[in-house]
């Protein structure tokens, strides 16, 4: 007879997830699910449309990273139409999403995930937020976050329209160049957002690796997955977000495969399950083995960690730095511990702040020199960049007029949805014993996956962000033993 | 105030069914309407009544709005094509605002048009909950007034338009006369007799020829046709483009010595007055009594104009220089208040018929070249001669020529019998041929018409009742040799029968005027499916049209005989005088306007006003509706894009209440 | 007195709208201090039993963004209705149901049968769909049942103010709160933004040509885009004169045509058939084959007339294949 | 463009001539003619006068048979005889206007497994010489142009009504423009469409004959060499009671009645037995000189 | 309930709006000439075919029509110069957009009638009728737009409408 335990967000807000843990008679865990229970159908209603809405169109997918689906989608057109947008355009793209990215990341941090560490999981809920973050590190700490995040959110809407929902991709280039008397503003705030990486990195310094406990949560065995880890690099296997090719490693940190985005359907493979909206992306040569880890299960996880594991480094210097401490100090290649994520998404923070930087100070980047008309007949295009939360492919096929009449979209948390399943059934396993339910398995199960900064937005076009919680425990006769929520 | 009163306080909506004698109630159950009207909201009174148009009806509207039990009026009856003015005059009276009235039309578009009771009993509860969802929409409107132009123009100068012309002339009115041709007089002045009195034609068209030329008041352009017309009742402007005769009108004195002078020593050119029975030479004036008496040189058969190598001798012969090879067309632009169109009709082409040889025979002539003939100033000088110059031994003429056949024209052309009878009286006259008619329906209604033709039947005219099969030059008999001869049968014995004729006359009919299509585009007015001229009632407004301002005289309108013709003329030029007199056009205050402060400059509507009522006003940054200009088409209106335009009388509000309630109950 | 209680929440969205609040920035602390917050699922820590349980009408205004594609959805805002004394429709999905409501052009089998089967990179060979009920060896798993048509928030609740846009330019959201703090609402229905549309605000607006005619439409990428000219003059689709101001022109001013997100004014029903009323109105063409030949070339009116606000629209989704029995007399 | 072409009996029988000359003349334009296999009577003759139903059912198979052998695409349907032709359009206008007969129709034709859509045109040879191949194709083909000859062209009562489209009712002409393209002088007559007795010639004689008669003599007396004919039965009545006619008016009636089609051929420079005309009763033995002009260049 | 989408007792609602110097004027000519024709199509009245608005249409979809008909004056007679031009060109992107919802081409027409031209509104009418009876109910009125209530009910399944069967009842 088999008792049920809920955590089941739904019952304080709908559309996330949910999860439903199944222990056996002696109480101890059976299986756990990880469902998401939305879906939008973008996918199908992108039939008819024309290809050159998609990027605004997909960007409402999600907007939290709108920014992503609108790069993937505009790199998508590019191929579609077979032009290769002009040096300038290019830059400007890259310079948008790498201010994209750390405003991004830092909001993540900050906003969403730092206050598990920042306040720490024990701290009363009602200060596990933003305001809680204030709290810890000081109002003017706060402010300067908000202030910096105010100040790229400023450039992107300069450049794109909208920082939510950006309108300036094109195939071919962008809608409008950067007028030359802004780059000053570029380059300052760029100055500004390397120092802000440096200052986001030293906060984790202090607050979570000077802290034993943290540390001990990082690399505690619940966290722990074998599985494979894939990333766009350049052609120095540098973690590259907006260009380059996708590079898969095995558990072991080999090199599995790389490959053009172009050839994503010769690796990449998505699963169904009846009980969730989500799909599960695995590696195609591998196979689907359910849900479990190691070498044998194409089982591929993304999102910063994973972008780390999967590359030979960072190409700008100070995040370099930050690479190789980051593994000196986890124990070398590749890094397992789902929660090093918040480490490596700060390191990639300080990447896309320098990036920034050196983009901001290119002549090219106000030039006018920003658009090349398609003049070939659309029929398939292939765009792949990397979103925060990792790998985000966009493939579409038209008629001759440039009409969808496919379109495909691999996310970056469907990318990872199997491998936040095993999280989540792992720690529940982890925590979970002779029926044994108490507030840490909230706090646990929870921070399993708010670590890949799951964004069910995009994954099923329903809603971003993290994952309250609650448990109720049943009896075998499916009686309310007890209701426990996160805090 | 009328108007304060009727939106005081919450809709109170009046609905009165009107059975029409029987022509509703007979298929609309007028009750249940009633009954159902009273069900629906805001409606205070619902009554039925058998003529709501009587005065007793409109009374009962008027008493009701003077109680205060209503403030909106919803009459189900007619058209409103019919009677709205009728009923918005009545809620006027009544106290309340002419337009806070709607009307369900319930007899063209319900009872005349359905068979099915039941459904259209339906039908016209659907209609009436529409008017009345509509009507609560309603506001207060007022008339516009604009002034009327004293000026007229008449377009023709046959003998509708000269009468018309003398008629408002007389009066004191302005006339502006447009005529194609070289000269006025138009059909008439080709005729020699007239039906039935067998008076001169040219005797009584002259005078009135020659007075339309001396008329202080009228300022007569021939050769001339109108290019362009715009604006709106009271406020036309016209063009009139006016052609090159390379002969000043104002120097020729009608000497004529120009023509003699011409280089051509004979007439080569075929004479379009005498419909190609004569020739004429370059330079002629289409018949003596021309008017104005001013020669015209046709520039296709000039010499000077094909070679510029002529020795001018009619220019040199002219003692007033009025010769001038410089001329070039003119544009003539004039403002007028109303116009009169009295452009005549053309006959029938009878080649259109093989069978009766026209153009194949040469002894088979149309009716209009044998009045040609018989006309002493004619061709012939009023002989009758056959191709071989003898003169006919026997002659048939053949009604319904391109009339009253499914082939040509369905219509009867009205005239054709008489001047059949009138034919036939002087080829005897003239001949003493056998004259044959063979018709198919003697139509000879008309003072003393009836009498003329009992007047040829003692004349011994044979009249053979039938349509005329075929007319042949071969012969099935020794008679028949050399011959035309008319196959046919003979429908009051019943037996076909063969004439053989040494003449035929066909009596074409008439038709409008090969170019009237563009004509009726230029004065946006309609045409009946045959391309007559459509009046704005067949019964009650024969004259007029369905643009204010612009009425009908003549065969424009539909075949008539001189008499009709003359007629129609006067009562469009009293319709004319009525409207110059009153001074001012009210204007339907359907207009659009602009909520000035809601529009967002986008400059949808400017490009879309055919009347450039609309402009953008750069100050106000908003797009601006000049009330006088607009004609209320509501295109505008349909196009805002952001609802800142909106019609009197149409807003949006009003036209989705009517669709609701159309769909709402039944 | 106690500070006015405020919730949030969100349904079929994107999360754009929750973004946008954060992009107050700096003035959300104020918002912050100004109001107790008793309900934001994306930054605050309470549930749906703290919703139940609190009085009918205890909160004081509830922003809702999201259109409403399932049951669950659709409880949810219903019991926020019931607490709240007044309910803000937040953002284009809640007004006019927003580029999810796009679904309605096709329905929910073929989004599912799309995004299940259809895509290439499937390998569902037994072709699984997720499905309401589905029994796992350790017992059934439930999800939401997915509506066949997406609906817009007034569509499902009765909602007393609408903020548009997609998403709400922060401007109004700042102006919005201000005016219910303040108690200086407009009546109720209003949509709490300026009601003229964008050309007004549109820094192109006085480069338009007196007389504006089309007589042949570009698709964005197909040519060079002037920066100063009027986009529609220069044969751009853009929506501008049939949208509400209020985003400054965020699209417009890097060269792209208004999409619409705003919504019509007040004065308009049907937002697309009123854009393509006047569209079609100001193209230059007289015989059926130019006419034709222009409108050619706006491929998608149904996805581009109508890109926010379909659900919103007098036509509302596709008609289905009539089976039988569909008609009941 | 290409065609089917539908014989009907005559064109086998007393129409041989008319065959064998339209067909030679079709080829000389590099027109084949694909004959419809298994084509069955028109349902002209008695069949139209006692059961209209029949008659139609007969038109029907042939086009249905019809437009199962068109491969190509063909949707003209060639009939040279104006009986056919009248048949075959008078079933096509029932079939179209009347849903009863159609269905009735169908049934019958479905129960051979074959359809009818309606999709032929049926066509003369005349309407397709002058409106597809154009007069002046033909002229320039004309080597041996019919100079001075003069031509009563006669059309019958079938042909150009009710139904045909390509010519006036009353006043048909394509056979005087086509004659006038030979080289040859179409003379005017007002007989074009006169009854040339039909088939009362072998059931009531004295008024059969009369009705040839007058075209004969008006023919002659207005000094025609020949009768061109588009009809197989006015060929053959007006050709074989010649000397009956002259007996019966006392009055000699000699003139040639030939198919047009067999002008053509003279013009074309065709041999005369491929033409038929070795079947003539009245001999018409004229030739035709080649013109001096270009024409030599297309002999052989 | 399912025999009366059979086309012979179906009775479909029509809206037409008729422009009123042609079209109107035409319809006026069929009544006083007394051409019986389908008690189907029910005429709003508007000054010119410039005025309609495709939301009027929609509207008229959305109250329950099964089908819409415009009827303007012949191209080159509008009463206003071009107000019909401007009702063709929305017309033809209206019924591009109708189509890609579901609605069936003839379910809006948009027809020159002059004001001559009685027996042409009698014949379109009859058409119209018959098509549109021939094609069943369109069902398209506030179709699961009911409040909570309903909703669940609503959700999937088009919601009924008022009988619209022969005499169907007020």
């Amino acid at each position: 007879m088999t008792r049920r335990i809920s955590i089941d967000p739904i019952t304080r807000l709908e559309g996330h997830g949910k999860i439903d843990i199944f222990l056996n008679d002696q109480g101890n865990v059976d299986h756990a699910y990880f469902q998401v229970p939305e879906l939008r159908g973008f996918e199908r209603f992108a039939h008819g449309r024309p290809s050159e809405d998609m990027p605004q169109i997909t960007s409402r997918i999600c907007g939290v990273c709108p920014t992503a689906h609108h790069m993937a989608s505009t790199r998508a057109l590019d191929d579609l139409y077979k032009v290769e947008p002009t040096r300038a355009a290019h830059k400007v793209r890259e310079l948008l999403y790498s201010i994209f990215f750390v405003e991004d990341h830092a909001l993540h941090f900050f906003y969403l995930g730092g206050p598990d560490f920042v306040v720490g999981p024990t701290a009363p809920k009602a200060e596990r937020n933003i305001l809680g973050v204030l709290g810890k590190v000081g109002i003017e700490t706060g402010q300067k976050v908000i202030a910096m995040r105010r100040e790229l959110r400023e450039l992107m809407s300069l450049a794109m329209g909208k920082a939510i929902h950006p309108a300036f991709g094109l195939p071919g280039g962008i809608s409008r160049a950067i007028a030359p008397e802004h780059q000053k503003q570029f380059i300052e705030v760029a100055d500004r957002a390397v120092e802000f990486g440096k200052f986001s990195l030293k906060i984790f310094d202090d607050i979570v690796l000077a802290n034993k406990t943290y540390v001990d949560y990082i690399t505690s065995d619940a966290y722990t997955h074998r599985t494979y880890y894939m990333g766009l690099v350049d052609q120095n296997n540098k973690v590259n977000f907006y260009d380059g090719q996708l590079r898969v490693v095995s558990p072991d940190g080999k090199e599995l495969a790389k490959f053009a985005g172009r050839d994503y359907l010769n690796h990449l493979a998505e699963h169904v399950e009846p009980w969730s909206y989500m799909k599960f992306t695995f590696l195609k040569n591998v196979g689907w083995k359910g849900f479990n880890d190691g070498p044998d299960s194409g089982i591929v996880s993304v999102a910063p960690l994973a972008r780390l594991n999967a590359s030979d480094g960072m190409a700008t210097p100070l995040a370099q730095e930050a690479y190789d401490r980051f593994y000196k100090t986890l124990g070398g290649k590749p890094v397992h511990h789902t929660l090093a994520n918040h480490w490596a998404r700060l390191i990639e923070l300080l990447y896309a702040a320098e990036r920034m930087r050196e983009l901001a100070k290119d002549p090219d980047i106000v030039s006018k020199d920003v658009r090349v008309i398609p003049t070939k007949t659309p029929s398939e295009g292939i765009g792949v960049v990397e979103a925060p939360r990792g790998t985000l492919i966009h493939h579409y096929k038209t008629d001759e007029h440039g009409l969808i009449t496919m379109a495909n979209l691999i996310v970056a948390t469907q990318n990872n949805a199997a491998r936040i399943a095993l999280s989540v059934d792992k720690a529940a396993r982890g925590v979970i014993s002779q029926g044994k339910v108490d507030d840490g398995v909230l706090n646990l199960v929870e921070m399993a996956f708010r670590a890949y900064d799951p964004c069910n937005g995009c994954a099923t076009h329903t809603l971003p962000g993290t994952m309250p919680l609650l448990v109720r425990v049943y009896d075998t006769e499916h009686n309310l033993k007890q209701e426990i929520r996160r805090g | 105030m009328s108007a304060e009163m009727s939106t005081n306080g919450a809709p109170k909506v009046g609905v009165y069914v009107c059975h029409c004698g029987i022509n509703i109630a007979h298929t609309v159950d007028v009750n249940a309407c009633t009954a159902f009207a009273a069900s629906l909201p805001y409606v205070t009174v619902a009554r039925e009544y058998k003529f709501m148009c009587s005065d007793p009806g409109q009374e009962i509207i008027q008493q009701d709005l003077r109680d205060g039990k209503i403030n909106r009026v919803v009459v189900a009856s007619c058209s409103p094509l019919m009677h709205e003015g009728t009923f918005r005059k009545a809620t006027a009276v009544g106290g309340g605002n002419a337009f806070m009235f709607q009307m369900a039309n319930i007899r063209e578009h319900v009872s005349w048009v359905t068979l099915d009771k039941e459904m259209a009993t339906d039908k016209a509860k659907a209609l009436i909950a529409a008017a009345v969802s509509r009507v609560v929409h309603h506001a207060p409107l007022v008339r516009n007034r604009v002034p009327v132009h004293p000026d007229v123009m008449i377009v023709g100068g046959g003998i509708a338009g000269i009468h018309a012309a003398l008629t408002m002339a007389d009066a004191g009115k302005k006339v502006y006369l447009v005529e194609r041709e070289p000269t006025i007089g138009g059909h008439m002045a080709k005729f020699d007799k007239t039906f039935p009195t067998l008076d001169c034609s040219a005797c009584i068209l002259t005078p009135k020829m020659s007075a339309v030329r001396s008329h202080p008041n009228i300022t007569l352009w021939t050769y001339s046709e109108v290019a362009e017309v715009s604006g709106f009742v009271g406020n036309f402007k016209v063009k009139v483009r006016r052609k090159p005769r390379y002969v000043k009108e104002d120097q020729c004195v009608g000497c004529l010595d120009c023509i003699d002078a011409c280089i051509y020593k004979t007439a080569k050119v075929p004479d379009e007055f005498n419909v190609g029975l004569s020739k004429r030479k370059p330079i002629y004036v289409p018949f003596p009594q021309a008017t104005p008496l001013v020669a015209v040189i046709d520039p296709e058969t000039c010499i000077e104009f094909k070679t510029h190598r002529c020795k001018k001798s009619c220019a040199e012969v002219c003692q007033k220089d009025a010769i001038d090879f410089t001329q070039t067309e003119q544009i003539a632009e004039v403002e007028v208040g109303s116009i009169i169109l009295a452009t005549g009709f053309k006959t029938f082409d009878a080649t259109r018929i093989a069978r009766y040889g026209y153009g194949k025979y040469a002894n088979v002539y149309t009716s209009l070249e044998v009045e040609r003939m018989v006309n002493a100033a004619g061709p012939t000088a009023g002989e009758v001669k056959l191709a071989d110059g003898s003169k006919p031994k026997s002659v048939a003429i053949v009604h319904c020529v391109g009339s009253r056949d499914a082939h040509t024209n369905r219509y009867c052309s009205r005239v054709c019998c008489m001047y059949s009878l009138k034919l036939a009286h002087l080829l005897k006259e003239r001949t003493e041929a056998e004259v044959y008619n063979f018709y198919i329906d003697m139509r000879t209604p008309g003072k003393g018409y009836e009498e003329f033709y009992d007047r040829l039947l003692q004349e011994n005219v044979h009249f053979v009742r039938g349509r005329v099969a075929e007319i042949s030059d071969w012969a099935m008999e020794k008679q028949e040799e050399g011959k035309l001869t008319i196959r046919v049968e003979d429908t009051l014995v019943g037996v076909v029968r063969r004439i053989p004729v040494d003449m035929v006359v066909l009596s074409v009919g008439l038709e409008p005027q090969a170019d009237a299509d563009d004509v009726r585009r230029k004065f946006n007015i309609s045409c009946s499916h045959e391309g007559w001229f459509l009046e704005r009632h067949p019964k009650l407004a024969p004259v007029s049209t369905f643009t204010d301002g612009v009425f009908l005289a003549g065969a424009c309108q539909g075949p008539k005989d001189i008499p009709d013709s003359v007629a129609q003329a006067g009562a469009a030029a009293a319709e004319a005088l009525a409207l110059i007199d009153r001074g001012y056009v009210e204007l339907e205050p359907n207009t659009a306007y602009s909520r000035e402060e809601l529009c967002s400059s986008c400059h949808t509507c400017v490009a879309l006003c055919p009347y450039g009522a609309i402009t953008f006003d750069t100050t106000k940054h908003a797009a601006v509706v000049n009330g006088a200009l607009c004609k209320g088409c509501g295109t505008c209106v349909a196009s805002c894009p952001s609802g800142a335009l909106q019609q009197n009388l149409f807003t949006d509000e009003q036209i989705f209440e009517e669709i609701k309630g159309v769909l709402k109950y039944v | 007195m106690s500070k006015p209680k405020v919730a949030f929440y969100w349904c079929a969205a994107c999360g754009g709208c929750e973004e946008a609040v954060v992009d107050l920035n700096e003035a959300i602390l104020g918002v912050v201090n100004a109001v107790d917050i008793v309900f934001w699922p994306v930054a605050l820590d309470f549930k749906r039993t703290d919703v139940e349980a609190m009085p009918d009408k205890s909160i004081a205004v509830c922003f809702i963004n999201g259109a409403i594609r399932n049951s669950e959805q659709f409880e949810m805002v219903e019991l926020l209705r019931r607490k709240s004394q007044l309910v803000v429709a937040f953002g284009s999905c809640a007004h006019l149901g927003g580029v999810p409501g796009l679904g309605n052009l096709f329905g929910r089998d073929a989004l599912t049968a799309t995004a299940y089967h259809d895509v290439p990179s499937i390998a569902n060979g037994s072709n699984v769909k997720p499905v309401e009920e589905s029994k796992t060896p350790e017992g059934t798993l439930s999800l939401p049942k997915l509506w066949n048509t997406v609906k817009s928030l007034e569509q499902t609740i009765d909602v007393d103010y609408y903020l548009p846009g997609c998403p709400p330019p922060v401007k109004l959201i700042v102006g919005a709160v201000e005016a219910i703090l303040a108690g200086k609402l407009p009546a109720k229905g209003a949509t709490l933004a300026p009601d003229i549309a964008l050309c007004d605000e549109c820094s192109r607006k006085d480069t338009k040509p007196e007389k504006l005619t089309v007589t042949k439409f570009h698709r964005p990428h197909e040519i060079v885009i002037d920066d100063e000219k009027c986009l529609l003059a220069q044969g751009l689709l853009c929506l501008g004169p049939v949208t509400r101001k209020g985003c400054e022109g965020a699209c417009t001013s890097v060269n792209m045509p208004c999409t619409g997100c705003m919504g019509p004014t007040s004065r308009v029903e049907d937002f697309g058939a009123k854009a393509l009323s006047a569209i079609a109105s100001i193209i230059e063409a007289k015989t059926d084959d130019e006419i034709v030949a222009v409108l050619d070339k706006i491929v998608d009116p149904a996805g581009t007339f109508y890109r926010y606000s379909l659900p919103a629209s007098l036509l509302h989704r596709r008609r289905e294949p009539q089976s039988e029995g569909v008609h009941k007399s | 463009m290409k065609y089917l072409y539908y014989p009907g009996c005559s064109m086998k029988s007393t129409g041989k001539p008319y065959e064998e000359s339209m067909l030679a003349v079709f080829s000389a334009l590099n027109q084949g003619l694909e004959e419809l296999v298994d084509w069955n009577c028109c349902g002209a003759t008695a069949y139209m006068s006692i059961s209209e139903l029949k008659a139609f059912a007969l038109s029907a198979r042939n086009f249905a048979l019809a437009e199962q052998q068109a491969v190509n695409g063909e949707t003209n349907l060639i009939v040279p005889c104006a009986a056919c032709y009248l048949g075959l359009n008078k079933a096509q206008k029932n079939l179209e206007e009347h849903k009863d007969i159609r269905a009735i129709i169908d049934k019958g034709l479905a129960s051979a497994g074959l359809s009818y859509t309606g999709r032929f045109k049926v066509r003369h040879p005349l309407d397709v010489l002058v409106n597809d191949i154009g007069l002046e194709t033909i002229q320039k083909r004309s080597i041996r142009p019919l100079a001075g000859l003069k031509v009563a062209c006669y059309y019958g009562c079938q042909l150009v009504r009710p139904y045909a489209e390509f010519d006036d009712a009353h006043e048909p002409m394509v056979m005087d423009r086509l004659v006038t393209a030979l080289g040859g002088t179409p003379v005017p007559w007002p007989l074009k469409t006169r009854c040339c007795g039909g088939s009362l010639t072998g059931t009531i004689p004295e008024v059969g004959l009369r009705l040839s008669y007058i075209l004969l003599r008006e023919a002659q007396q207005r000094g025609c060499d020949v009768i061109a004919t588009a009809c197989p039965l006015c060929q053959f009545n007006l050709e074989c009671y010649q000397p009956k006619v002259s007996k019966m008016y006392k009055e000699r009636i000699d003139i040639p009645i030939l198919f047009f089609s067999q002008l053509m051929g003279l013009a074309f420079g065709l041999d005369r037995r491929p033409l038929g005309l070795h079947r003539l009763f009245v001999p018409f033995d004229r030739t035709f000189p080649v013109a001096a002009a270009e024409g030599g260049a297309h002999v052989g | 309930m399912s025999d009366s989408t059979t086309p012979q007792n179906f009775e479909p609602r029509i809206v037409a709006f008729f422009c009123n110097w042609c079209t109107y004027t035409a319809a006026d000519l069929a009544g006083t000439a007394r051409m019986k024709y389908a008690a189907n199509v029910r005429v709003i009245r508007t000054m010119c075919s410039g005025r309609f608005d495709p939301q009027f249409v929609f509207a008229a979809f959305r109250e329950g029509a099964d089908a819409v008909l415009l009827g303007g004056c012949h191209p080159g007679d509008c009463h206003y110069m071009e107000g019909n031009y401007k009702a063709l060109r929305r017309f033809f992107l209206m019924r591009r957009f109708l189509e890609s919802m579901g609605i069936e081409r003839d379910r809006i027409r948009l027809e020159w009638i002059a004001a001559s031209e009685g027996d042409k509104v009698q014949r379109t009418i009859n058409d119209m009728t018959a098509a549109v009876r021939a094609l069943g109910p369109l069902s398209m009125e506030k179709r699961a737009l009911l409040h909570s209530a309903d909703l669940s009910a609503a959700i999937d399944k088009p919601e009924s409408r008022p009988a619209a069967t022969k005499g169907g009842a007020a």
